[in-house]
């Protein structure tokens, strides 16, 4: 289990790296679909900030900043997203998932909207790894302390 | 032979299923309701069929289609003079039957009568519903409700030994449907149609070993019904059923209607023809005076009343089968007419046997003595359905049996006309030590003196059976022109003309 | 050709909605019921339509995303899965409507997650027999299995280790598909199914091309539980909670059968399996044992649930066999046998969890005096009983009516042999448990005396929201029984591929 | 991907198992990653990113990207697996207080 010890040193790393991390994940998010990366790994690099806070401090302190029910709705909301824009495009007559009839609502032509729905996909897709990420790592980590809900 | 559409055939059909449903709805709370709607079903499907008789005498076959199961096959039933013939009688007799089977349940106070009552009017409806069928799987279909319906009958006692019974009953049955399954689906592949044709469709299909292996698993599929002698053992050990139900089973519609699928398949999907080319009809005439002849010993040794009617019941199917077998004329009508004529007789001895079971309690025949003082109109009627069954002239059975040994004449094989005389002879020694020994022996143990009948709604049916087989001997075309219709029939299959 | 949005629809709305019952459940705890409900409405409803919209337009093509069928993915529906979709959405919206009760009383705080699970299921299976492209299938497997081993694991106490070899199996089986779509992969250059069998036949002579018929038949046989490879079966589906069993039983094997059907005879030519390897032979002698050994093996089980799992792999032993068969009668047969197979296990499932609902216990001569009690969940046993052994009136009998056709066409005799013993011996079985809900002597405290407080039926069925799918299920039964004719002729003339 | 199979089939351990399908799945994901790659081709992205004219690209310098899209699905549902697997272990631990096989198997029997 994770003991938490009061080590200063590695402390206050976390707590300037975390920040860093974490723009660092969202930066892989955003330029997915012109560069390597996209909301797999980009929501994975999210998910290990978390899991380092909760390494460096303890449980308690990671539950402060993203209780276990938030962790829940942010996996469902983010999937919601994905599947939102899916259907968006539905509503907008195109066929599933096919961003070129964005461009009715998003003042951009269709070629553009394209590139704005993969984005809105791979942010989607991000918020739900990272939230998986830390929901696996809670249920394996914090064993004896509650039962698995 | 022009045909009539209308749809008489499955109002008579429904008649019995919606007369069940109401059966289980009212329940055990309103007993006379229930008993109301049970009589009411049995009038009402007697009156429908007993309709249809007149066009059907005058050569039409009326038929209707419900639903096409698939290519070439539908649900479809064709009332032909064959059919007609089983279901007037299987109506007729459900009104007797229900009738005594109220007196004898409140005689006794059985338990879970409305379940006896469901299956009761179940079973008639599958009764029917093999009578009217117009094809092999119709047939099959009502052939397997008929089975399903009287296993709770024959289980009704509820006793180890009566689901014991039960479950022989149903092992048999079960694996005769699965030998018809399998030849239904052979003559399926084979001719791609399973409608009856009066004189046989299975004509130049097939090599002749695939028809004969064909023919063979059709008769031991539907043989265990017909209680043929090898697969017969199902039917004394179902006697443990209250005796309405075995009334029901040996003379009204169970093993009756195994004997009219074996007919239907002898001779509406072999044919006379087909059976002469590969001389079945010898090996099947065989197959039946064996049975005759050891179902006779048999009955001879059972010393249970209704044991020793259950192999009287084997040895008079085998008789109708070898009927049919022979293919001539007479002997055809003959064995079709004695399905009637053993109808009526055997229900009445049943009722008897069902009478002195709740009366006197007793069922071995050695404790039969002097009871026919305590009881006269019942062993009255008792002795008049055993002279029938041996033969005498008077009454239902002489007649066919007269056909018979006519029909074993032209068929020019002494051999069962000899098969014949010695069943009559059996019948005879089976038979009157019972009636000699009811009249005029004392009675050991000292019974109440007086007349002590069974209840007005036993003894009513007993006596109205008796006097029927006496009214139809006289006059075989009584009412409903059953040997009308029996004559018909063979005409029809024999392509008219002899 | 038409662009109508039924084909997503199916597959959007349980998956949606299984995200916002989530959230629904951090709100309102007692919404999610009747949401999960409407959305397997819409989802039933809408397969329906394509059914109709199927029967008269032929086959509907949906482009995912726009993108052209080689590259994008393409949903493909023809008689065949528009006949399946109908099933399983229809038989998965029924066990909805019947879980609540079950699921209120055996864990109550994992309510919402047991409804998005099952969504996921749901929409797992709808996926697989939607899609037209092989990969996604392999990822819609993916969902339904993996929302399968959670929904197994949460029930009794042997659960998570039943669960867990269930899972080692079902990975195995969905790697070799797996490994089966990369060989076809390399071979041919495209997923797209119509795409692949225009590609296929002129390579049937490859290596690699039989390399990857294996793997596809042996993953998709342990998906299907066929009976060498179905030894995760029993534990797994025994110790789930009963309403998981009711959904998991009839659907994932049937839509397994439906993945072998599609990939055996629309991916690959039906005589590749005749000629390049005897597939169709190894297939049709495995189900021949699959028949003998599940009905055997269901003989000595005493648990009433574990009978009916066993009795289940040799249903699936039938399709197979149908399949394995080769021939018209043979695969109309099949395809007839996954839907009536589908309505009795369902049922038959149903009315276990509502036996043990009522506090039974499970095994089955303690049910003594059942009928009394439960009259009309018995009822509906005893029709659904009748259906498996295969007694006319009920659907199961048309369906091996159509087997027997098929194997005597394919002289096949002894398979006929099988069929038919098999069918005693399920007569054997259920009349078993028949007689004693019915006929043991305790049944009805048979005394000769007359019954003085006039025995009224002492009702105490299982609550209204289990009763009504059980009934609509058994008359589902003798309906489709009698219908199976129009059926035919609608729908799976249609389904056969055309060299038959 | 034999080791690995025969680890999940052989162990007895539970966890040995689960590396046993761990080492499968791997095995599969470069089984496909193998199929996508050419002799000197370079990572599949068009380098020279915006504004520039779409001059014609050659297949031939890239990879193959499809396999990779297809083994990133293959390693999210991996990892998924994993997940539910752990959790089932806990569960299983919780219950049985060991991960062998056969003493869980012997401890169900009693």
């Amino acid at each position: 289990m994770i003991a938490a010890f009061e080590d200063v040193i590695i402390q206050t790393i976390c707590r300037i790296l975390i920040p860093f991390i974490q723009l660092y994940g969202l930066y892989v998010i955003a330029h997915g679909h012109y560069s390597p990366g996209g909301g797999f790994q980009g929501g994975v690099i999210l998910g290990a900030s978390f899991i380092l806070l909760c390494l460096s401090y303890d449980i308690q302190e990671m539950k402060k900043r993203l209780s276990q029910q938030a962790n829940i709705i942010f996996f469902s909301v983010g999937l919601i997203i994905y599947s939102g824009i899916g259907v968006l495009c539905l509503l907008l007559g195109g066929k599933y998932l096919d961003y070129s009839w964005l461009h009715h609502i998003l003042p951009v032509d269709p070629v553009e909207a394209r590139s704005m729905g993969i984005f809105g996909i791979e942010v989607g897709v991000g918020i739900t790894v990272m939230a998986v990420m830390i929901s696996i790592f809670l249920d394996l980590a914090s064993e004896e302390k509650q039962r698995g809900s | 032979m022009e045909t009539i559409y209308s749809v008489k055939p499955i109002l008579a059909l429904l008649v019995s299923a919606v007369g069940a449903m109401l059966i289980l709805f009212t329940g055990e709370r309103r007993r006379n309701l229930r008993e109301f709607w049970t009589l009411l079903a049995a009038a009402l499907k007697f009156s429908i069929v007993a309709s249809m008789i007149p066009s059907v005498i005058k050569g039409k076959t009326i038929e209707c289609t419900l639903l096409h199961l698939f290519p070439g096959v539908a649900l479809q039933f064709r009332v032909d003079a064959f059919g007609l013939f089983f279901a007037t009688l299987a109506s007729a007799l459900w009104i007797a039957t229900a009738v005594y089977s109220i007196g004898y349940m409140r005689g006794l106070q059985a338990h879970s009568q409305t379940r006896f009552f469901f299956c009761f009017a179940f079973a008639l409806h599958g009764a029917l519903g093999i009578a009217f069928a117009g094809n092999l799987f119709t047939l099959f279909i009502f052939y397997e409700i008929l089975t399903i319906s009287t296993f709770p009958l024959v289980a009704h006692k509820e006793t180890p030994e009566a689901v014991r019974g039960g479950r022989k009953y149903l092992a048999y049955l079960l694996t005769g449907a699965v030998l018809i399954f399998f030849s239904m689906g052979v003559t399926y592949g084979l001719t791609g149609k399973l409608d009856f044709v009066a004189g046989g469709f299975l004509q130049g299909h097939g090599s002749d070993n695939l028809l004969r292996f064909l023919f063979a698993t059709f008769i031991l599929g539907f043989g265990t019904k017909a209680a043929l002698m090898p697969i017969h053992e199902w039917l004394p050990t179902a006697m443990v059923a209250p005796t309405p139900v075995s009334a029901l089973l040996h003379a009204v519609a169970v093993v009756k209607a195994g004997v009219f699928c074996v007919l239907r398949v002898v001779l509406y999907v072999f044919g006379p023809k087909l059976l002469y080319d590969l001389d079945l009809w010898l090996a099947l005439a065989y197959f039946a005076s064996f049975t005759i002849i050891l179902s006779g010993m048999l009955a001879l040794a059972q010393d249970n009343l209704k044991r020793r009617l259950a192999f009287s019941t084997i040895n008079n199917l085998a008789i109708i089968i070898l009927g049919a077998a022979l293919l001539s004329p007479s002997a055809i009508t003959g064995g079709i007419f004695h399905i009637a004529a053993h109808g009526f007789m055997k229900i009445t001895l049943f009722f008897v046997a069902g009478a002195i079971y709740v009366k006197m309690h007793k069922e071995s025949i050695s404790e039969l003595d002097g009871i026919g003082r305590k009881m006269p109109i019942t062993l009255g009627s008792f002795a008049i359905g055993a002279m029938g069954i041996a033969g005498t002239p008077p009454l239902v059975g002489f007649i066919s049996k007269w056909y018979l040994c006519l029909g074993s004449l032209e068929a020019k094989e002494m051999v069962f006309l000899f098969v014949l005389l010695i069943s009559v002879l059996l019948d005879i020694a089976y038979f009157f030590p019972i009636i000699y020994n009811s009249f005029f022996k004392k009675s050991k143990d000292e019974l109440k003196p007086g007349i002590q009948e069974a209840s007005m709604f036993m003894v009513a049916p007993i006596a109205i059976c008796a006097i029927l087989s006496i009214v139809l001997g006289v006059s075989p075309n009584a009412f409903v022109h059953f040997f009308e219709m029996a004559s018909f029939a063979m005409k029809s299959i024999l392509g008219v003309g002899g | 050709m038409t662009a109508s949005p039924f084909p997503i629809l199916i597959i959007v709305v349980p998956l949606i909605s299984a995200f916002l019952i989530i959230l629904l459940g951090w709100l309102k705890k007692n919404l999610c019921y009747p949401f999960m409900v409407a959305a397997l409405a819409v989802s039933a409803l809408s397969s329906l339509a394509i059914l109709q919209e199927v029967i008269h337009h032929g086959i509907l093509h949906y482009h995912l995303g726009n993108w052209d069928p080689p590259w994008g993915i393409e949903y493909v529906i023809d008689p065949l899965n528009a006949f399946v979709l109908v099933i399983v959405s229809v038989i998965s919206l029924l066990i909805a409507i019947a879980s609540k009760k079950m699921v209120e009383r055996e864990f109550p705080h994992k309510v919402v997650f047991f409804y998005c699970l099952f969504l996921l299921q749901v929409t797992g299976l709808l996926g697989i027999v939607v899609t037209g492209d092989v990969f996604n299938l392999y990822v819609f497997l993916e969902i339904a299995s993996l929302a399968g081993y959670a929904l197994i694991a949460i029930g009794e106490d042997g659960a998570p280790f039943a669960s867990f070899n269930y899972m080692i199996y079902g990975t195995i089986g969905a790697c070799f598909y797996l490994l089966s779509v990369g060989y076809l992969y390399i071979v041919t250059g495209s997923l797209n199914m119509a795409d692949l069998s225009r590609l296929l036949p002129d390579l049937y002579s490859s290596k690699v091309v039989l390399m990857a018929f294996a793997f596809f038949v042996v993953g998709v046989a342990i998906k299907m539980a066929l009976f060498p490879l179905h030894v995760w079966l029993p534990d797994a589906y025994t110790y789930a909670p009963s309403s998981v069993t009711s959904l998991v039983a009839p659907l994932t094997t049937k839509v397994g059968a439906y993945v072998l059907i599609r990939i055996m005879y629309t991916v690959f030519e039906p005589n590749f399996s005749k000629v390049a390897i005897p597939a169709a032979t190894i297939l049709s002698w495995v189900a021949f044992f699959a028949i003998l050994f599940g009905c055997i093996l269901a003989l000595g089980q005493k648990d009433l649930k574990r009978m009916l799992v066993y009795v289940l792999i040799a249903e699936v032993g039938y399709i197979a066999l149908g399949v394995g068969l080769g021939n018209r009668n043979g695969l109309t047969g099949a395809i007839l046998h996954i839907m009536n197979d589908a309505l009795m296990m369902a049922c038959l499932f149903l009315i276990v969890g509502a036996i043990t609902y009522k506090g039974w216990p499970r095994q089955i001569d303690r049910f003594i005096g059942l009928h009394k009690k439960m009259p009309v969940t018995m009822a509906a046993f005893v029709i659904s009983a009748l259906s498996v052994i295969g007694i006319p009136p009920a659907c199961g009998f048309f369906s091996k009516w159509y087997l027997v056709l098929g194997a005597i066409d394919a002289k096949q005799w002894l398979f006929v042999a099988v069929l038919l013993v098999s069918s005693l011996l399920n007569a054997i079985l259920f009349f078993r448990v028949i007689e004693r809900a019915y006929f043991e002597p305790g049944a009805n405290e048979r005394n000769v005396q007359p019954v003085k407080n006039k025995a009224k039926f002492i009702w105490d069925e299982a609550p209204l929201s289990m009763l009504i799918p059980t009934v609509l299920l058994a008359a589902g039964i003798l309906s489709v029984g009698l219908l199976s004719g129009t059926i035919i002729s609608e729908v799976i003339q249609f389904a056969l591929p055309a060299s038959f | 991907m034999m080791i690995g199979f025969y680890a999940m089939i052989g162990k007895n351990n539970l966890v040995k198992k689960l590396i046993g399908m761990n080492i499968f799945q791997t095995s599969i994901i470069l089984f496909f990653i193998s199929t996508g790659s050419k002799k000197g081709a370079t990572i599949p992205i068009v380098a020279d990113g915006h504004g520039v004219v779409h001059r014609t690209i050659e297949a031939i310098q890239y990879m193959n990207p499809l396999p990779h899209v297809l083994m990133l699905t293959a390693i999210v549902v991996m990892v998924s697996t994993f997940g539910v697997a752990l959790a089932l272990l806990l569960m299983i631990y919780r219950r049985y207080q060991t991960l062998e096989e056969d003493e869980i198997l012997a401890l169900r029997r009693k």
